[in-house]
């Protein structure tokens, strides 16, 4: 198998179903003739056809809407939002439409249909080209979310995402399009390849929605992460020796329940890392849920590690960003609490 | 270069509010018959002042003139005078049902029924309709069954879209007519992607979008049209100008300064202007449209020129806003007396028939509340009340499930 | 004091306000000759004249717009959007644009304004005039959210607000504008005069934001509440006989944490209810402060109480709204643990 | 009406790739001098062919012809022409620095100067400007340090907003410069409202805000101009159409179809096309909506028809989706040499005054260099680390403290 990094395996997704399926078509802000600012449609308008993966106008609303006629047609769109930071024009589109239509028409009509985004910091992007949105669409009934943490589940996941029946929000960490970032941005950079998550088929396969993967099993603490996080709590258990349990939850709706529950239960405490705003961010469920399930099992309180209450900022990227010294420093204390 | 005069914000006011009489005389209506009608496939460059005219078919005495006749056979437009009056019939049972408590809410499209009765009868059921809540009369057209329409508003046991919606918001692939939102203006894009998904396919099928004068200012009107026009999308985009949106007039929305028509030029769209009262130019300026659309010639805007003669909805009050004898004064007349006078004209109507059929009209739409209310009205039927965890996702994922079972279900 | 409910008290406010300071103007869809569906700024228009209260085309996304350039001019625009459900088309605006412009040019631009909108369900309103949307702000660095429970609170926490110099979405719980409604659907409906949050003076005054109330002192339990849900969780307290202690919020950011901690540090339990869909709910940022900041005091796990994770479905409203049995159930379960 | 004909979905393709020879031919380019000036208080309806001419100062010969010839004195000319080619200088001389490593990004406004010089001359510094992110003419045509440019490109200790903002996006609001977002469209509703707070005010100042042709199909382009149309806004609503958005072509935003000043037709207000590589007719069509707006006449649309000769920015490359040549052989030149030629005409300028400002310019941007990175450049030097916390909101609450403190600070 090829090694791929994840652009290369999201376009391995992308160029599948386009050919499996002539219901799935792309289109979004520069996907077309030039293959997307990070290159994730390439060569893919080239191979298809202008139809089947084209250029749309500078309009997220109009973007996602269009979407969904198409999904409430029959097609399978998948539409790219250049940078997530750029989503909020589509906010209506895709929480008062796409997440309601089948409900209101009680599965008379429906709009599959996947909108792919990069998302998160790390690139010096400043505060428009850094965010991560999730938390604002983990609340809205009808939607499903999933962020991929390296090639091999990028590729699984999207398919996935595509073939679903319901709206998927599908958030692309950019920060680790090329290679592994585990927030040591002192480090010199690595590739993908070499990654055991590289080895990508160049056939279609699935990643099942709704199911974390436990990257680092252990039995003193556990780790709550997604997307770029999942590398960082990975240092952090590297640097602080502490035997944690790092489970990459892959989607965040539905969320894996079971499997957070079993790994709380099994180490009774438990660290919850995003990159996003930490107040009302999707750590505040995860911290929710797992006081829920696992009260009389934790020892510790459930420490959330998140960027700041803040935008942003270009200049302090590093001190915004979560990085491992802070998710270290936040396991180290919730072992001693 | 400095200023010296001190600037005033304009706030645009009707020209007359309660009490005042009412004023049309600044309204300019061209005489029926005095619009061209060009080919469908000019150039939109070219048929730029039919968004500033006013494409009317029948005139003072009920007559059809002009290019834009439509020569639609009598039977026809029985059918589409019917289709009227068993609007009217229906909507006011159900504003008077809402008064009686039987449901929470209705909303009427009285003076406004040629545009959707009129329409439904150009466009096929395969085409997509994305209505707002006041084209009930495109369902009423197709002969969808009042009273499913009638379940639906009372959210009872045999709603088929299960209790879930307010009342109004009917949905039926079957009939061609998209689930209605209560959010303005969603429809407007999306309608456009269900044309651009039938071209791509390349299918036949075209779709046609409603939008009011007021909710043109939403940011989906304006990407909607935009696709269209970059697309080539076919689709009809209607804007039922009925000069209201709930208490704002349409200056409100930018009618003061130009026709709602007007917006489509800026997109290279043609646009028509039509008298929405009039039958016979909305069937006509539809089937051009729609003539466009299935040639692969791309979208057409209509801005549908009416008034609305009811309140906003039962939680409305016109006479807070506006001279209580505004609506029997507008000028362009009811849609249902002037194609009747046109039938009686030609011969293929009569007073007696017209009143024998809102007879008929009533006694329909009163077997169908029979039949609705026997399921039951708002509160007193409803569906399972476990179905209300269903259809949020196609399979309910741990959350749904557990939340069933702990609402007792 | 004359007695006013919740609609008068606002109307006084916004009165007061357009009185007092000329660079207070008041516009949104029908607010002007009309006074506003929920009649909220009935009579501003007549009084103030017509550039202080006036009709906005219906762009919400232009209503706020416009509100951030009056901002910036100097103005305090007070914008109404019709229902919390309607407020989509203004997100990119409230989210990229009202909570970011001080950053973003270090205070040499603000946009003082409110924002204000009923929410909330009980009405029979359906899907599209029921929405609790609070926690898709109250993620938002650099927004203000407020959400008053009676006329006294309404008035003081406008006034509050529209003097505040940062942008404010205030909510108004519109089940309890005409009333006080505590979930006990099947009685009679009780008007607001008698209760003694209706004395509401005709003066200007102000309720500080961020600062929590306590409504009743209880040592068993502490219940966090808000809005229409303050009422349910009082009854609730009531019917169940437990001596709760219920702390009506008032403002969610910035949170009163002071006194939140300080209950819970009392009663070592702790019940959350709010009426939005439970994922992601504010009810989870809540929850993860209360565990954060009283681990070690909690005697059972913190109990989230909301509407379920679906739309707001018309004809289930009483089995979608979480009522004071649902509440009390879960105050006997949380006593119980 | 059934359709018999199979649909097929239209996707907008430039009529040039990578490897075609450019071709203009489509382009209509009417002759300078050849658009009427129609005066100020003329109805919009009257005017709509100005949204489809252009307007054109300087023929062939870079003489100033026509109704249009804003007569401006040379030394403001000279002053303008300096500009431009001091806004190219610094351009120049940051695309490098982000080349070397010194800041992460930056966007050039190559062959587009005209737009933002000239219209920074119309007007004053009290009116407010709600720019993009291509019109730094407008600081350095009044003025603005460019050393202080720097510093916010850098990122470093004397960053006037802090190390908050991708480089480019200034802000000062003692220069009338609306800080920059990042979110396309955002500011064109700003700018509306800001105008109407100055009528509000009965103050005498207009505002101004600018977009590009990609951008128009935003939402807040149409609730834009929705809201000046309806409460006659004092505002300058610019259009910079340099016929690219990044990869996609003008086409992609509708410009296929029809012009983009049509768009204003469509809610009534006066737009007018403008050759935005004619310093000279920028200046005038700038000058006629400034007047407009101050005699409380309201809004204007004006559509800069230029071309954007450089990368989109430093994260592009164009040569991946445009002929390599398309820049070079644009029709309409390049301002700064026409605007050149028109002065030397006049005997007001020379080659030699001409290379000796290149010079010049260069060692100014060269000293303003030396100066910001003497300070630092990014990652070398910041503002205090602790400011990150600050202007969230007006004063730090609770969380922020608690934050602030635990990140170190
Ligand atoms: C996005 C949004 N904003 C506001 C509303 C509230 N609202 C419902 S109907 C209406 C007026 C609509 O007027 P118009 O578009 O002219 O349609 P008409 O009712 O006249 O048919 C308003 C403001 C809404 N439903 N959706
Ligand atoms: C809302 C939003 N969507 C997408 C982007 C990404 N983006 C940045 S610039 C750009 C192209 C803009 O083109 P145009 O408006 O023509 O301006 P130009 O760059 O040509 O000056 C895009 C798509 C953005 N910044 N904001
Ligand atoms: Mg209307
Ligand atoms: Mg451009």
């Amino acid at each position: 198998m090829p090694a791929m990094n994840m652009i290369q395996a999201l376009n391995s997704a992308l160029d599948n179903m386009l050919e499996k399926d002539p219901n799935v078509l792309i289109f979004g802000e520069d996907v077309g003739f030039f293959g997307g600012v990070f290159r994730v449609t390439d060569g893919l308008q080239k191979k298809h056809g202008l139809t089947r993966c084209f250029d749309a106008p500078i309009a997220e609303g109009g973007i996602v809407g269009a979407a969904i006629g198409m999904g409430a047609y029959g097609l399978r769109p998948v539409v790219e939002i250049q940078f997530a930071d750029y989503i909020y024009p589509a906010y209506d589109q895709l929480v008062s439409e796409a997440a309601r239509l089948r409900y209101r028409s009680a599965a008379d009509f429906t709009a599959p249909m996947t909108i792919r985004s990069p998302y998160g910091g790390g690139i010096f992007g400043g505060n428009t080209h850094s965010q991560s949105v999730e938390a604002l669409f983990t609340h809205v009934a009808g939607l499903k979310t999933v962020i991929p943490s390296n090639p091999y589940d990028a590729k699984g996941l999207l398919i996935a995402s595509i073939e679903d029946d319901d709206p998927v929000l599908f958030l692309e960490p950019k920060r680790i399009y090329n290679g592994p970032f585990d927030g040591h941005h002192e480090k010199p950079v690595s590739p993908w390849a070499g990654h055991p998550m590289s080895d990508v088929p160049a056939e279609h396969y699935t990643v099942p929605l709704g199911k974390a993967h436990t990257l680092r099993e252990g039995k003193d603490l556990t780790v709550l992460a997604y997307g770029v996080m999942v590398h960082v709590a990975l240092a952090a258990a590297q640097d602080s020796g502490i035997d944690a349990e790092v489970i990459d939850l892959r989607t965040l709706v539905p969320v894996d329940i079971e499997a957070i529950e079993a790994s709380v239960k099994k180490t009774g405490r438990c660290v919850i890392v995003h990159e996003a705003t930490r107040t009302s961010g999707f750590g505040a469920e995860l911290s929710a849920l797992v006081q829920e399930a696992c009260f009389y099992h934790l020892e510790a309180p459930i420490e959330r590690v998140t960027g700041w209450d803040t935008p942003y900022p270009h200049a302090f990227e590093w001190d915004y960003f979560p990085g491992p010294e802070r998710v270290a420093k936040a396991m180290r204390r919730v072992m001693e609490g | 270069m400095k200023n010296t005069q001190a600037l005033s914000l304009h706030v645009p006011e009707p020209q007359t509010r309660p009490g005042d009489e009412p004023d049309f005389t600044r309204l300019q209506l061209p005489a029926a018959g005095s619009v061209e009608r060009p080919g469908i496939s000019t150039p939109a460059l070219q048929m730029r002042e039919l968004a500033y005219g006013l494409i009317r078919v029948l005139d003072e005495e009920g007559r059809a003139i002009g290019p834009w006749n439509p020569r639609v056979d009598p039977e026809t437009l029985r059918r589409g005078l019917k289709a009227m009056l068993l609007t009217r019939a229906f909507d006011d049972r159900m504003y008077r049902a809402q008064r009686q408590g039987k449901t929470s809410f209705y909303m009427k499209c009285t003076g406004e029924e040629a545009v959707a009765c009129a329409q439904a009868l150009v466009l096929t059921q395969e085409d997509m309709c994305f209505p707002t809540y006041r084209q009930q009369g495109l369902l009423i057209t197709r002969g969808y069954p009042l009273a499913t329409m009638m379940n639906q508003i009372y959210s009872n046991a045999s709603d088929p879209i299960k209790g879930r919606q307010l009342p109004v918001m009917y949905s039926s692939k079957a009939f061609g007519f998209f689930t209605i939102s209560g959010n303005l203006g969603t429809q407007y894009p999306q309608a456009v992607g269900w044309a651009m998904a039938s071209a791509y396919k390349g299918d036949d099928k075209i779709a046609a979008a409603w939008i009011g004068d007021g909710a043109t200012a939403e940011g989906d009107f304006h990407s909607a049209l935009t696709f269209a026009s970059v697309y080539r999308a076919p689709v009809i985009l209607n804007i039922v100008n009925n000069q209201w949106a709930i208490s704002s007039y349409h200056g409100i929305a930018g009618g003061d300064q130009t026709t709602f028509a007007a917006r489509g030029i800026g997109y290279g769209l043609p646009a028509l202007r039509v008298d929405g009262n009039d039958f016979l130019a909305v069937y006509a300026a539809t089937e051009w449209a729609a003539e466009r659309a299935r040639a692969n010639l791309g979208a057409t805007v209509l801005e549908l020129y009416t008034y609305r003669a009811a309140q906003h909805s039962t939680s409305d009050d016109p006479a807070r806003y506006r001279p209580a004898e505004e609506a029997g004064g507008w000028p362009l007349g009811d849609p249902v007396l002037r194609l009747a006078a046109h039938l009686i004209g030609l011969g293929e109507w009569s007073n007696e028939q017209h009143a024998a059929y809102q007879q008929e009209a009533i006694a329909l739409v009163r077997a169908a509340g029979k039949e609705a209310e026997a399921i039951g009205t708002l509160g007193q039927s409803r569906p399972e009340a476990a179905t209300m965890f269903e259809d949020v996702y196609k399979d309910m994922d741990w959350r749904l499930l557990r939340q069933k079972r702990e609402a007792g279900f």
